[in-house]
């Protein structure tokens, strides 16, 4: 498929990533912090699927807007909202807060200034057709056992989080 | 201008999806003719389910507006459309009013990728059925949303239960819908499709339905889905989430007007949009009854009759009908109403008769046919389960539902893999 | 039985009959220990009803009922006792669990006050009413008229 | 008896944490609420979904029927209690009459009292079916509330044709009945009988085996015989723990030591042998009605009673087996025109309280169930 004015959605796409991320560190309400969180995963998935990676678009999607979120969602609902708004926020931490800011800064001035040769010249040939294939065919072929790794310890964190919550099994 | 042409007509060779073949004109057209069917899909829907289900419960149903109530749905969308909007004082404004239409948003979205025909789809995803269940599952967010924002016990117990079930019976869900894929990759690559329209044309090519494959795996794998589906969309006899006995509505409980009815709308779009990840998954999509079996040009030739053939029948159903109508001089108008209903669907069984028609339309009305039998379904369980308590909802989800799909899912891979190794080597 | 319970408690019984129901007067110092011997010895295990009678002219104003039944004896007795306005009687939920609602009714339409009961208030009524509707002279037109217009905001419930 | 501990009193105006802060929340469910069968208001106090205990406040139906008593004469009184238990006016109407018989002594002529005995067990049909329909419909099964209501309309319409009422059916006199049965009733009721039988099968083909509804019923609203007789309970939840008693059979009124028939009994208490044994009632109902047919013999309809009734001083307090458990009246007169005192004793009333129990330690979705399976009627609750 042939792309369409694809600086304009990408410009559009990064407004709202970052007007979702400045709403998600400033509002008072953790529920509207959520929801602005959401809105900027999903600008995020748009974005991956015009960089031609569906299937990191579409597990984008399940997984941090559709489950992690509504986890996320889930718990603070059920928090006490009012005192939330009430409580000082913890933003005091300016020394840190400005430390990380200026290295993030500092590395992106670095990349955009001569990180350019790290980057191949031309865009890569669009593969949009077998590109979930591929995806899966690494996965399960050369990083298999990094894959293996990765579910095991997801399994070890789930059997933790059911002795941590039942009392008794 | 004859640029333009050109470029409208240089779609019409293709046999390629618009959204696919990048054709932003015939895109256009067909998200307006899927978004135009599937509002007329639900309208059509609410009327079906209070007129099948009054005859389930012994009593006749709309009766009053327009003939046999046939106008019901579209006075009920009026009224709704003129009640006052309540929000109440209490409740989170924003999140309130966004609510029902993130709802929607997702309920819609999903049938960009919904595969009517072979061409017949708005677009053609690599990864179409991840992205179904994707954005189908951000519908739980408006669900929480709309239940929060209320600021209410009823609504917010609601939607702690639709989430949570919906969260959980995903699980089985994609499991079902794995086992699927793991199928469509019985091909001489051995790479299987997330695609619809690839999982369609996989089971074509294989020449069976995804239901019988490897039997009675398929039928399995189809039943955890079509239970799923049930709970996915929050209908009985797994609607505790809106379980009017316990909850007053659940979640929209205090909606009312015209975001109420958006609740709606996107109620029957998902099931309407689960019927049809289905049907395109286990039941073969748009594909029409034994296209193996009974193969060849004349069967081809024969099964082309069936859209027209339905809709003369549909007409003939209500001719008689006309007929029956009572001879008094007040039911004049809904006799005239009723033929009129009737002299449509005859036209369109004849405009489907006209041979171009005839086999582009062929497809749709498969696809159609087989979502519409589960509508049936849905409005069946309804007439005849009791609702199921929380806890043995979520028993049912993760210790049914869920072994038996991994159980499906690990055996549909191991038959595979000795289907793949030893019989085609 | 009423015969063995005479022996015992000698005046403070009599035991009458009426349309081929028996029933029992009491006295109001006798009734808790009555009421325990009629439940643990005599079988007595199903309170059936508590209810009272207002007699204004006497000096006792209120006849206080309870109808038990046994279920072994397959037998239904009344115990009536007459107390003074005022008097409070203890509570029989201890010994049936069920007269619990009975006696608060009993509180609600006459006022009268059961000692030991677990929540004795208002069961019918709203909570703030005032007056106690069953008595005598509680007119049937009567009604707590501040209550009406502070909670209904209407001048009169009629 | 039951156990005082589990049955302490919540304090539900001020749960001990604030809302949404933790596990505990304090939820009102009526009076407007759909599965309240009418204006009762549960306050539940939860843990999740788990019900910690619950306090019903009731009154909001409350009318003083028994202060009218008081300020009406006997005849005057008696439609008023066919408002009481609307679903069963007809029983209300038999216990208030024969209590009344009871003060004047005279007894309702033989034809009277079979005549009496099928109206009102045609009336407990129609209650068990409305019972059954509303039950079913707070479960979730939407279809037996039209079945129910299909069938139940032939009762009414044989109630409309004997006295025109079709619901406050005001049937029966003080000393008999106003009017003899009408051309054709016996057979209208038999045909009724007819029609009725195979409608059990069908609505117990819907549920009987539904495994929802199985799942649904069995095991929830446990209560054990021992606390149903402290707490009062009567009539079918009684039956269902197990106790086989009817004040039918117990203490026979009304005609009903003439008739055949048995006392269904349940065996856990729990609220699928609650449905049983009301299904198996309604079996039972049609059973004594064809006996009553088939026996109804010809006569006077009406005892010699006064134009005036001034009942000798005295008081009865008397009890009949009403669809939902003992209804009882004392009644207390000094010899005038009106009662002294009249004291209803409902069976819903009573049997409200065992809500409590029964619903500790179930799920919300169980307070439902059982709210409809004690049957109750807010307009006898209240009165």
């Amino acid at each position: 498929m042939a792309p369409v004015a694809t600086p304009f959605f990408f410009y559009l796409l990064s407004g709202i990533m970052l007007i979702g991320g400045i709403l998600v560190i400033t509002r008072k309400n953790p529920v509207h912090s959520a929801l602005a969180l959401i809105v900027t995963l999903l600008a995020q998935a748009s974005i991956y699927l015009m960089l031609y990676a569906p299937f990191v678009a579409g597990v984008q999607i399940i997984l941090y807007a559709g489950g992690i979120m509504v986890l996320f969602l889930f718990v603070i609902m059920l928090v006490s909202i009012d005192r939330s708004m009430r409580e000082r926020q913890f933003n005091s931490q300016w020394v840190a807060g400005i430390i990380a800011a200026t290295a993030l800064g500092g590395l992106f001035i670095a990349v955009y200034t001569k990180g350019t040769s790290i980057f191949p010249e031309h865009a890569l040939p669009v593969v949009e057709n077998d590109n979930t294939q591929k995806i899966a065919t690494m996965l399960y072929g050369q990083y298999m056992f990094a894959f293996e790794i990765a579910s095991l310890l997801l399994l070890v964190a789930i059997i933790g989080a059911v002795v941590m919550a039942k009392k008794k099994i | 201008m004859g640029r333009i042409i050109l470029y409208i007509q240089s779609y019409l060779s293709s046999d390629q999806t618009p959204g696919a073949a990048g054709n932003m004109f015939w895109v256009l057209v067909y998200i307006m003719l899927v978004f135009g069917g599937l509002s007329v899909a639900v309208i059509a829907m609410n009327w079906l389910e209070r007129k099948i289900l009054a005859h389930m419960q012994v009593r006749l149903g709309p009766m009053r507006v327009g003939p046999h109530g046939l106008l019901q749905p579209i006075a009920d969308a009026l009224k709704l459309l003129l009640k006052e909007d309540i929000m109440p004082a209490e409740a989170d404004g924003v999140i309130f009013w966004v609510a029902p239409f993130v709802v929607v948003l997702a309920a819609f979205t999903v049938f960009v990728v919904v595969p009517f025909g072979p061409t017949h789809a708005i677009t053609d995803m690599n990864i179409g059925i991840l992205f179904m269940l994707g954005v189908s599952s951000l519908s739980v967010l408006g669900i929480v949303m709309a239940g929060w924002a209320s600021n209410s016990h009823y609504p917010l117990i609601g939607a702690l239960r639709s989430s949570a079930q919906m969260v959980s019976y995903e699980v089985a869900m994609g499991l079902a819908v794995v086992s699927v894929v793991l199928m469509t990759s019985l091909n001489a690559t051995g790479t299987g499709t997330l695609s619809m329209i690839g999982i369609v044309q996989a089971q074509q090519s294989q020449g069976v339905w995804f239901i019988f494959k490897f039997f009675p795996l398929g039928l399995i794998g189809f039943f955890i889905f079509a239970v799923a589906m049930v709970a996915e969309t929050n209908r009985a006899p797994f609607d505790l989430a809106e379980a009017e006995s316990e909850l007053t509505a659940g979640f929209h409980t205090e909606y009312s007007g015209f975001r109420w009815s958006l609740f709606f709308l996107a109620e029957y779009s998902a099931m309407i949009a689960v019927s049809s990840i289905a049907v395109t998954l286990w039941l073969g999509g748009w594909l029409r009854p034994f296209p193996n079996a009974l193969s060849g040009s004349t069967w081809d030739f024969m099964f082309s009759f069936f859209p027209a053939a339905a809709f003369l029948f549909l007409a003939a159903i209500t001719f008689f009908n006309v007929v029956r109508m009572p001879k008094h001089p007040l039911f004049r108008i809904q006799t005239i109403g009723l033929a009129g209903f009737g002299v449509v669907l005859g036209l369109i069984g004849l405009v489907l008769l006209v041979p171009a028609v005839r086999m582009r339309v062929q497809d749709i009305f498969w696809f159609s046919a087989k979502v519409a039998a589960f509508m049936y379904l849905y409005i069946w369980y309804r007439g005849t389960f009791p609702r199921y308590r929380f806890d043995q909802l979520m028993r049912m989800g993760w210790k049914v539902l869920l072994p038996m799909g991994l159980g499906v899912l690990i055996l549909t891979a191991g038959v595979a893999l000795l289907q793949q190794n030893l019989w085609h080597p | 039985m009423i015969a063995k319970l005479k022996r015992t408690y000698g005046s403070g019984i009599e035991s009458l009959t009426y349309s081929g129901q028996n029933y029992m007067v009491v006295d109001r110092s006798l009734i808790p220990d009555i009421l325990q011997i009629l439940r643990n010895e005599e079988q007595f295990d199903y309170c059936v009803d508590i209810t009272a009678v207002h007699y204004p002219k006497r000096e006792k104003q209120f006849d206080v009922v309870w109808v038990l039944y046994s279920f072994p004896r397959n037998e239904r007795i009344r115990v009536t006792t007459q107390i003074v306005d005022g008097e409070a009687l203890s509570s029989s939920v201890p010994i049936w669990p069920g007269a619990n609602w009975l006696e608060r009714e009993v509180y609600d339409m006459f006022g009268i006050r059961f000692d030991g009961h677990p929540d004795l208030k208002r069961i019918l009524l709203p909570d703030g009413w005032k007056g106690y509707p069953l008595r005598k002279d509680y007119s049937i037109l009567q009604q707590d008229n501040e209550w009406v217009q502070i909670n209904l905001g209407i001048e009169s419930g009629q | 008896m039951a156990d005082q501990n589990t049955l302490t009193h919540l304090d539900l105006e001020t749960p001990e944490k604030p809302f949404l802060d933790a596990n505990e929340l304090v939820i009102n469910m009526g009076p407007q609420h759909p599965a309240t069968h009418g204006v009762l208001r549960v306050i539940l106090r939860l843990d999740g979904e788990k019900v910690l205990g619950l306090e019903c406040v009731i009154g909001y139906l409350h009318r003083g029927v028994e202060k009218i008593g008081e300020n009406r004469t006997y005849t005057m009184f008696n439609p008023y209690v066919d408002r009481m238990d609307y679903v069963a006016a007809v029983s209300n109407g038999l216990g208030y009459c024969e209590t009344v018989e009871k003060l004047l002594n005279v007894e309702a002529p033989p034809r009277a009292q079979y005549v009496r005995v099928i109206l009102t067990e045609l009336n407990r049909i129609a209650s068990h079916q409305l019972w059954l329909g509303t039950h079913a419909l707070d479960i979730g099964a939407i279809t037996p509330l039209f079945y129910t209501f299909r069938d139940r309309e032939e009762i009414l319409k044989i109630y409309e044709k004997y006295c025109g009422a079709r619901l406050t059916t005001h049937a029966f006199r003080i000393g008999g009945l106003q009017y003899e049965t009408y051309n054709g009733f016996e057979a209208d009721v038999q045909n009724f009988l007819n029609f009725f039988r195979p409608k059990i099968d069908e609505y117990e083909e819907l549920l009987t085996t539904n495994r929802i509804w199985v799942e649904r019923t069995k095991n929830v609203g446990k209560i054990s015989a021992e606390d149903c007789i402290a707490l009062g309970v009567t009539g079918p939840v009684l039956r269902a723990s197990g106790v086989k008693w009817d004040i039918r059979k117990a203490l026979p009124y009304a005609n009903y030591k003439n008739f055949d028939f048995e006392i269904p009994t349940g065996q856990h208490g729990d609220t699928y042998d609650r449905y049983l044994v009301r299904m198996a009632e309604m079996r039972q109902s049609v059973r004594i009605i064809e006996q009553a047919i088939d026996a109804i013999p010809e006569g006077p309809i009406m005892a010699k009673v006064p134009k005036v009734m001034k009942p000798p001083a005295g008081e009865v307090y008397h009890s009949i087996e009403a669809p939902k458990g003992e209804l009882g009246y004392f009644i207390v007169s000094d010899g005038s025109t009106q009662p002294y005192r009249l004291r209803v004793r409902p069976p819903s009333f009573v049997n409200l309280q065992a809500l409590d129990l029964m619903c500790r330690g179930q799920l919300v979705a169980d307070v439902i169930a059982v709210i409809g399976t004690l049957d109750i009627v807010l307009g006898e609750v209240d009165r």
